[in-house]
């Protein structure tokens, strides 16, 4: 029995060892890291955002943002994020009160480069702003949003995502 | 920092506890001495000795070490290597090569047509070489090879040599029975296959055996032999001396080319040549 | 000796076209050259460190338990390669997506922890690991420049246009997965003949 | 006594050579392409010669590479044609020749040539060109306006804005679509005649527009217009009934019929694409080697039927 | 709650995990020489990748998440992997040796195949719950074996093809490969 | 209903039966005939007669002690020139006896038996005697064949008449010219074996001898016997298709068709039978059909042993540059290289010229399929060619190799012109080696 628990320990004991020296490795570098990603983050969403409302200053909400400019609430921002034709598609939507899309930058995409991607190109996105969103939706599915040709998938996924998640937000605001 | 090294750590715990009493409990003995053979065997895969792979019969060989003779085409070194890791001692291997026993000198006696391999042939009425033994020519022995030592030149087939390990394959593919293994040592060869009496070789075939006798006669330790109307050579009295080649008069006792350029004297078969030593 | 330790990473056991090892990264993200060297830089430190760190340690760790050592080893350099890229180079993080942590799982790096680094000194494996990732490397970059000329019409390394726009509807399909596929065929099939012309003469 | 030629039996071979099957599918494929180039003009001819030469070219140069020596059999030539004839009209002709030079050459010389091919070249070609240049490849021109007005194909229509084509529009061919896709009746003609010849087996086109129709059907679709639309009649006249990448047994043939059926309907119904054929074809060309190696007629005096037949050294 | 079947299809079709994802590839080439060893390698894969998922996501949920140590999730998932590949290797070779035979040969393998880690990191990115990661891990496992499959019976067939002498091996199965990936692309952007 | 009853696959050759309205002419009496000593399937014959003994035609001059075997006759008067090795024109070299003609026609025969009276035995020993073999193609000792073995009940005999083979006439005309004594032939058969359903099957591109068979067997008034009209497609005279054509019945794989109750012979066996019994004669002649490209094609009358080159001759020579001379008919005959004797079983001699007689040059198999869709057996051509190129038995084994029975038919079709044949028989030959 003794010889057994001696023999198990010293099998074990190197890997918890290991273990725990890279548990305590990863920790210290994530200490190291944990600030810097988080302010990358926190830019990626910033610079979106400042995209959409220019020189808007920004409080976050449970999922979504309420833009202010000197105060004043001129509109909210959120992500709407769903699935395209390569995969997900991340946007950050802003929305006047009065639903009226203000803007729409695309985050992250997976489409085919050089057809889907043409999604995130100001050539479609600005297409959205000064837009009612029951009106957004492509042309030929009754909208006045123009389709990429070709990508006609990317385009209408990145239309209902927009308008779901605007919808939603809407209700929620009210 | 505290999180992260608890859960690592018990991980480390939960897996290695868990890992070390099961290797304790479900160890199965493996053994690494099939590795270090099969690392030492020649890894032609070539199925002379039986098994399918090289590694197989290297898991063969530890239980039963002297099956490693079925091995013909390991060389001294990783024969005796292989004789160390299993502990035991053998004696110098014998070592073989492969000669081809027809000079592919017949007629033929009809234009035949269909599938261009030996075996395809011969199945073909016995056969298109009026010589109901001679090599049909379209090189199944040549394929067989795992080593690539056969090899054509003009019509006849030749082994090289410097690449034959004597593995038999070759003598399973041919057909007609034509491939010999002899021994490393031979000097001399008979290149002829032919038991047909003398009248009828003599008709087809320029370079065929007749039986006559005549190096029978001239070999002074009686290692050549005619049975069967067909010379033997007994390699084991055989020294090499060529009298029998000088003796037959057409040119089917052959000298054996061991040298390293091999390959291009091989087929020069001219009763004058002889081989010194 | 010693140098052929580091050169048999690179051409004579080309981890990518001989040992046709960790293919998944390869394909993935060779889309483009910058992704490409990203990922081989990240193969780099992590191969190295493990390799060395591995082979400081062989005596010390039982056969039982080797896998799971050497992976927590190779893990925990993914997982910082992981943290310092996301925090420095966002852009590249977020193009290797999953493929980043999929390092760990990178056959060439387990494989040679396996074959080498657990039997060889620490030099050795040291230099071993560093032929294998220049070879990885040099694949990979191979590739990723195939694919990314083929597939934006121009050779461009980063900003720097080396040969301009020479047609203006490139192949989508050098980016997806059948031109990744195709580009790493007619590679090896380019170094086979050339081993049959020379074997030949 | 003359010298005689000794060969096994049989002493006699039926006279249908490969040669004279390929140039039957030529001849088979007249009818389409007369009407091809009737609704879409004379660029279409160009397309047509363009693909042709350059899969004659490429497996010249290809074999050559190899080492072979180059058989005009015909092979390519249908390669090349049929190709051009799932091409939208106005391709450009350097994609066309790129198109049928990637055929060729890593579809059906790469493997080994005429015969070896795992998947149908024409198609690859095709499929390569779509994933390539997916823009040029979905834009159509409109028939008989002989100039570059472009519309969406019957199936485009269908699925993008549920506009239904008359039949007899999609019969006769006056809609837009490839080049030799859209008159069915020509096609019919073409591949009755093969039928008829015995050149090829009609199994496989009734199993494969069989299977669509009743699929169609059942999901609440109108099967006539998913038999006639799209590419269908082209893909189970003369590409799934392609000797090389399809089933050797009957019993194979259906099953490819069926599974491509199956997969054309659910790409249509819920792909990315409009029309499924080229991809069905593609996709069952895979399972080929699976449905040869499992799919095997009855052996006379082996008592079970064992449909599913697993080799005997297996499992080592 | 998630719908199973759109996981289950996703990810045997249109995410194939070797053809569309590039996950598990030097196995896809490695071991698609014979149908019959595919088979075993593609079982092999689904149970290990089935496991995988479910043992996985209890620890990202209750060890990790609440933690906030998500960082960690590389080494935890791989080293939880490994060693359950090799308990699952110890334990049929001990008591089925038939099975290990057929299956067990690939387990080692397994272990730096990185669809097995690949799953399990996308179960974590996408959110699945246990069930969907486990659907979503079997269905991957699915995916990986029909493509293992239809390879292996390409490269059976190709057994008998002429094929040139530079193509011969691995080239080829890359082309074949290639052409695949062109035909799975049939699944590319459909709606489920 | 009945008629259109057929096997799986099969094909339609071009039937060239050019001779088909000739009538059975006897051959002259050759020079020297050479009576190979191993005509038949089993033991060869050791010679009961010495180099220059004087021989009667009909004379016994070689036997086996064998079960498996069936004894040789002199088939014309002379003198034995000498006992020699010989080429068969099956491809072996065999012992034969060479009997140089001395003109005289000298006959030996045996006594005519009753067969209503004769015991089985009796019968059996004469069709010993006579040296009857199948005259089908295959030559195994009909005498065997009638003794099935124990616990084996034969309940139905086919006669073979369908004669598929391409070129070939002799049984047609044996059947015009011979009926009665087909029939009562049969009838023998079906004696013998105590079975009382007898089939004459015969193809539909024969009407005019089915008509005559059919009268035949009226006048003999054997309610038992039933002319079938078949299908006409190649192979329909093989034993097994016959018998699914006929009655449906499957041989099982391995097995023989005694094993379902069935005796297959040829109608050319029947008459042999007939007149064995009948006559007492034993089997020294058989019609040959020679045709092909020889300047008059014919039916012949033949004594067995007469050299090929004798029988071309008395058609009138080639008719243009030979390439060929096939010992059978096209799709099954052995090409011969040398001027080989005729034996039992050889009903054909077809002569090709050069330009026929080419192999068509051999392409990459492009699994068309058609040699899978014609095999009779159900096997897949394609696959066991390629698989034994590969030298890879075993798997041949799985996809049935060894149940093919080489009716070419596959080869026939094959648009490639791949000799399937011959690689699957180099398959199977190989399997049998290992075994
Ligand atoms: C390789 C390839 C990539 C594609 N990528 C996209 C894409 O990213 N987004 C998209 O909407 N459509 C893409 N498509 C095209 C769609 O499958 C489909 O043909 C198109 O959406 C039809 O729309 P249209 O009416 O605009 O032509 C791609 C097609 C191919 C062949
Ligand atoms: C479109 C089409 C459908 C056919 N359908 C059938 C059918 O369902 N059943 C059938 O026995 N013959 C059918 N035939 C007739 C076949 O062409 C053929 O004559 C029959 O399968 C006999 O083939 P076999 O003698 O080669 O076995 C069909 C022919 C065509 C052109
Ligand atoms: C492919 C093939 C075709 C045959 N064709 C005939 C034929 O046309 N007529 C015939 O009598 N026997 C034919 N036979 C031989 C028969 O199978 C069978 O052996 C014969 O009818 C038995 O009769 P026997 O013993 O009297 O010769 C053929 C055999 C094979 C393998
Ligand atoms: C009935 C038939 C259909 C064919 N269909 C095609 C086809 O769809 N695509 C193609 O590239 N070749 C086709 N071919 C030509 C040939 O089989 C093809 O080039 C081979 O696949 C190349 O090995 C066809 C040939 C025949 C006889
Ligand atoms: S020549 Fe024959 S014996 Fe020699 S290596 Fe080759 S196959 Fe083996
Ligand atoms: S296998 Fe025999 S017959 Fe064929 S080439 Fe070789 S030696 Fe000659
Ligand atoms: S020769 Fe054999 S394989 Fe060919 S068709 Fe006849 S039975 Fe079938
Ligand atoms: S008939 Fe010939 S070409 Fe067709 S599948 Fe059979 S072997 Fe191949
Ligand atoms: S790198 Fe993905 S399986 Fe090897």
């Amino acid at each position: 029995m003794r010889e057994e628990v001696k023999r198990i320990l010293g099998i074990a004991i190197p890997l918890i060892i290991i273990c725990i020296i890279s548990g305590a490795a990863l920790t210290a570098t994530y200490g190291l890291t944990e600030e810097r990603i988080e302010a990358v983050e926190q830019q990626k969403i910033n610079e979106s955002l400042s995209t959409i409302f220019l020189g808007a200053s920004f409080t976050e909400m449970d999922d979504y943002y309420i833009a202010t400019v000197s105060g004043e609430e001129i509109g909210y921002a959120f992500i709407a994020e769903g699935t395209g034709y390569g995969g997900t598609i991340r946007t950050m939507v802003g929305m006047y009160p009065n639903g009226t899309i203000s803007g729409v930058s695309i985050i992250s995409q997976s489409e085919t480069p050089g057809l889907g991607t043409r999604i995130a190109e100001p050539d479609f996105t600005n297409q959205f702003s000064g837009k009612r969103i029951e009106g957004v939706r492509l042309r030929r599915d009754g909208g006045v949003i123009d389709a990429i040709t070709g990508a006609t998938i990317s385009s209408r996924a990145i239309t209902d995502i927009v308008r779901e998640r605007a919808e939603v937000v809407m209700n929620e605001t009210r | 920092m505290i999180e992260a090294v608890i859960v690592m750590g018990v991980l480390g715990i939960v897996f290695g506890v868990g890992l070390a009493y099961a290797s304790g409990k479900l160890e199965v003995h493996v053994d690494e001495r099939v590795e270090r053979i099969t690392e030492l065997l020649p890894g032609g895969n070539c199925g002379a000795c039986g098994f399918p792979a090289c590694r197989e019969l290297a898991e063969a060989v530890v239980k039963d070490h002297y099956l490693i003779n079925n091995c013909r085409a390991c060389n001294e070194d990783s024969w005796l290597g292989i004789c160390n890791i299993l502990g035991i001692e053998l004696g110098r291997r014998k070592q073989e090569i492969a000669l081809v026993a027809c000079s592919c000198d017949s007629v033929d006696k009809f234009e035949y047509e269909g599938v261009r391999t030996c075996a395809a042939a011969a199945l073909v009425m016995g056969g298109f070489k009026a010589c109901k033994h001679a090599c049909l020519g379209f090189g199944d022995c040549v394929h067989a090879c795992p080593f690539s030592a056969l090899e054509r030149r003009g019509y006849q087939y030749f082994v090289d040599l410097r690449k034959c390990i004597g593995c038999g394959a070759c003598v399973d593919a041919c057909p007609r029975g034509l491939i010999k293994i002899v021994d490393k040592s031979a000097e001399v060869f008979v290149r002829c296959n032919s038991p047909d009496k003398g009248k009828v070789v003599a008709k087809i075939c320029e370079k065929g055996c007749i039986g006559c006798k005549l190096c029978e006669k001239a070999c002074e330790r009686e290692a050549i032999k005619v049975e069967n109307n067909i010379a033997v050579i007994d390699y084991g009295l055989c020294n090499g001396c060529g009298a029998c080649m000088e003796a037959c008069k057409f040119g089917t006792i052959v000298p054996v080319f061991h040298a390293e350029d091999a390959v291009d004297s091989t087929p020069k078969v001219t009763r004058t040549e002889k081989k010194s030593g | 000796m010693k140098l052929d330790e580091l050169t048999k990473g690179v051409f004579k056991q080309n981890p990518i076209f001989y040992l046709v090892l960790g293919l998944c990264p390869t394909l993935a993200v060779s889309t483009r050259v910058d992704n490409a060297l990203g990922m081989s830089l990240g193969v780099f430190f992590v191969l190295v460190c493990s390799n060395v760190i591995i082979s400081l340690f062989k005596h010390r760790i039982p056969p039982q338990v080797r896998i799971p050592c050497f992976i927590v080893i190779i893990a925990s350099f993914v997982t910082i390669v992981d943290l310092f890229m996301h925090g420095y180079a966002p852009e590249l993080h977020e193009r290797l997506g999953i493929y980043l942590p999929l390092i760990v799982v990178n056959c060439i790096i387990l494989g040679r922890a396996e074959a080498f680094a657990s039997k060889k000194s620490v030099f050795d494996s040291f230099l071993d690991a560093v032929g294998m990732s220049i070879g990885f490397m040099l694949a990979i970059v191979g590739i990723a420049l195939c694919r990314e000329t083929l597939s934006s019409g121009k050779i461009a390394i980063f900003d720097y246009t080396i040969v301009p726009t020479f047609t203006q509807s490139p192949s989508v399909m050098m980016t997806l997965p059948p031109g990744a596929f195709l580009t790493i065929a007619v590679i090896m099939a380019m170094i086979k003949y050339k081993a049959i012309r020379k074997e030949g003469r | 006594m003359p010298e005689l030629i000794v060969s096994p039996s049989p002493h006699i071979r039926s006279d249908v050579s490969i040669e004279k099957i390929m140039y039957s599918v030529i001849i088979a494929l007249i009818p389409t392409t007369a009407c091809g180039i009737y609704f879409f003009g004379v660029h279409v001819l160009y397309v047509i010669i363009t693909c042709i030469l350059s899969a004659l070219f490429t497996e010249y140069v290809a074999l050559r590479l190899m080492g072979r020596k180059f058989v005009m059999d015909g092979s390519a030539v249908i390669t090349g044609l049929l190709l051009a004839l799932c091409l939208p009209p106005g391709l450009p002709l350097w994609m066309a020749a790129i198109g049928a030079a990637f055929a060729i050459a890593f579809a059906k010389c790469a493997f080994g040539g005429l015969g070896h091919n795992i998947f149908n070249p024409a198609l690859i070609g095709r499929a390569f060109l779509t994933a390539s240049w997916p823009v040029a490849m979905t834009t159509w021109t409109k028939p008989l306006t002989y100039d570059a007005i472009t519309t969406a194909t019957p199936l485009g229509l269908w699925k993008m804005q549920n506009i239904a084509t008359p039949y007899i529009n999609l019969a006769l061919g006056n809609v837009s679509g490839c080049i030799g896709e859209t008159s069915a009746l020509a096609i019919l003609i073409g591949g009755v005649f093969l039928i008829a010849k015995r050149y090829i087996d009609w199994r496989t086109p009734v199993s494969y527009i069989g299977t669509v129709a009743v699929l169609a059907f059942a999901l609440g679709q109108d099967p006539l217009f998913h038999i006639l639309a799209g590419s269908l009649f082209l893909g189970a006249f003369f590409m799934a009934t392609d000797y090389v990448t399809t089933p050797i047994t009957r019993n194979g043939r259906i099953i490819f019929g069926v599974g491509a059926g199956v997969i054309v309907v659910v790409i249509r119904l819920i792909g990315g694409y409009p029309e499924g054929v080229c991809f069905s074809i593609l996709l069952m060309n895979a399972f080929t080697p699976l449905i040869d190696r499992h799919v095997r007629p009855r052996v006379y005096g082996v008592k079970r039927k064992r449909f599913f037949v697993s080799s005997a050294n297996e499992g080592d | 709650m998630e719908n199973l079947l759109v996981i289950a299809v996703g990810a045997i079709f249109v995410n194939n995990i070797v053809l569309s994802r590039f996950l598990g590839l030097c196995p896809f080439f490695g071991v698609s020489k014979k149908t019959s060893s595919a088979l075993g390698m593609g079982s092999a894969v689904i149970f290990v990748m089935t496991c995988a998922s479910a043992i996985t996501w209890p620890i990202y949920t209750y060890l990790l998440l609440p933690f906030n140590l998500e960082f960690m999730r590389t080494v935890t998932f791989i080293v939880v992997i490994a060693t359950f590949v090799q308990l699952i290797e110890m334990v049929i070779r001990k008591y089925k040796p038939g099975l290990y035979k057929a299956l067990g040969i690939y387990l080692p393998l397994i272990t730096t195949n990185c669809a097995i880690m690949g799953v399990a990191l996308l179960n974590a990115e996408e959110g699945y719950s246990l069930i969907g990661s486990v659907v979503n891990g079997f269905s991957a496992g699915i995916g990986f074996t029909l493509a293992l499959l239809l390879m292996s019976g390409i490269r059976e067939r190709l057994e008998f093809a002429d094929v040139p002498k530079s193509f011969q091996d691995l080239p080829i199965a890359f082309v074949s490969a290639a052409l695949l990936a062109l035909a799975f692309m049939a699944f590319s952007g459909m709606r489920l | 209903m009945l008629k259109f009853r057929t096997f799986r696959g099969g094909i339609h050759p071009p039937d060239s039966k050019i001779t088909a309205g000739k009538p059975i002419e006897k051959a002259k009496i050759p020079a020297n005939v050479i009576i190979l000593l191993h005509q038949h399937v089993g033991a060869p014959c050791k010679p009961l007669v010495k180099e220059g003994e004087k021989v009667k035609a009909g004379q016994k001059i070689g036997d086996s002690d064998s079960f498996v075997s069936a004894p040789v006759h002199s088939s014309i008067s002379g003198v034995v020139k000498e006992i020699s090795t010989q080429q068969s024109p099956i491809g072996r070299e065999v012992q034969g006896i060479v009997i140089e003609s001395d003109v005289r026609a000298e006959s030996a025969r045996m006594e005519a038996i009753d067969p209503a009276t004769a015991s089985k035995r009796e019968i059996l020993t004469r069709i010993r005697e006579a040296g009857i073999v199948g005259l089908g193609g295959a030559a195994f000792p009909t005498s065997v064949k009638l003794s099935p073995p124990e616990g084996k009940e034969i309940d139905t005999v086919i006669l073979n008449g369908s004669e598929c083979e391409p070129y070939i006439t002799a049984d047609h005309r044996l059947m015009l010219e011979q009926p009665d004594k087909i029939v009562k032939g049969v009838g023998i058969i079906m004696n013998v074996l105590d079975v009382d359903k007898g089939f004459i099957g015969i193809e539909d591109n024969k009407k005019d001898a089915i008509k005559r068979m059919r009268e035949a067997v009226e006048r003999e008034g054997d309610e038992g016997i039933e002319v079938f009209s078949l299908k006409t497609k190649y192979p329909q005279g093989e034993a097994g298709s016959l018998i699914k054509t006929v009655l449906n019945r499957e041989t099982p794989s391995g097995s023989h068709s005694y094993d379902i109750g069935v005796l297959v012979q040829n109608v050319a066996t029947a008459k042999a039978i007939h007149d064995a019994v009948y006559e007492g004669a034993p089997l020294i002649e058989r019609v040959v059909t020679v045709t092909g490209d020889v300047k008059e094609p014919k039916n012949l009358l033949t004594r067995i042993g007469t050299p090929f080159y004798d029988l071309i001759e008395e058609c009138g020579g080639f008719k243009s540059d030979v390439g060929k001379i096939v010992c059978g008919g096209s799709m099954l005959g052995v090409a011969e290289f040398g001027n080989v004797p005729t034996i039992k079983s050889t009903g054909c001699i077809l002569v090709l010229d050069r330009e026929k007689s080419k192999t068509p040059e051999e392409r990459a198999c492009v699994r068309c399929g058609m040699c899978v869709d014609v095999c009779p057996t159900g096997l897949m051509p394609t696959i066991l060619e390629k698989l034994a190129r590969a030298r890879r038995f075993e798997e041949c084994m799985d996809y049935h190799i060894l149940d093919c029975m080489e009716c070419g038919s596959c080869a026939y079709v094959c648009p490639s012109k791949i000799p399937i044949v011959q690689l699957i028989r180099y398959g199977k030959e190989e399997i049998k080696r290992r075994e």
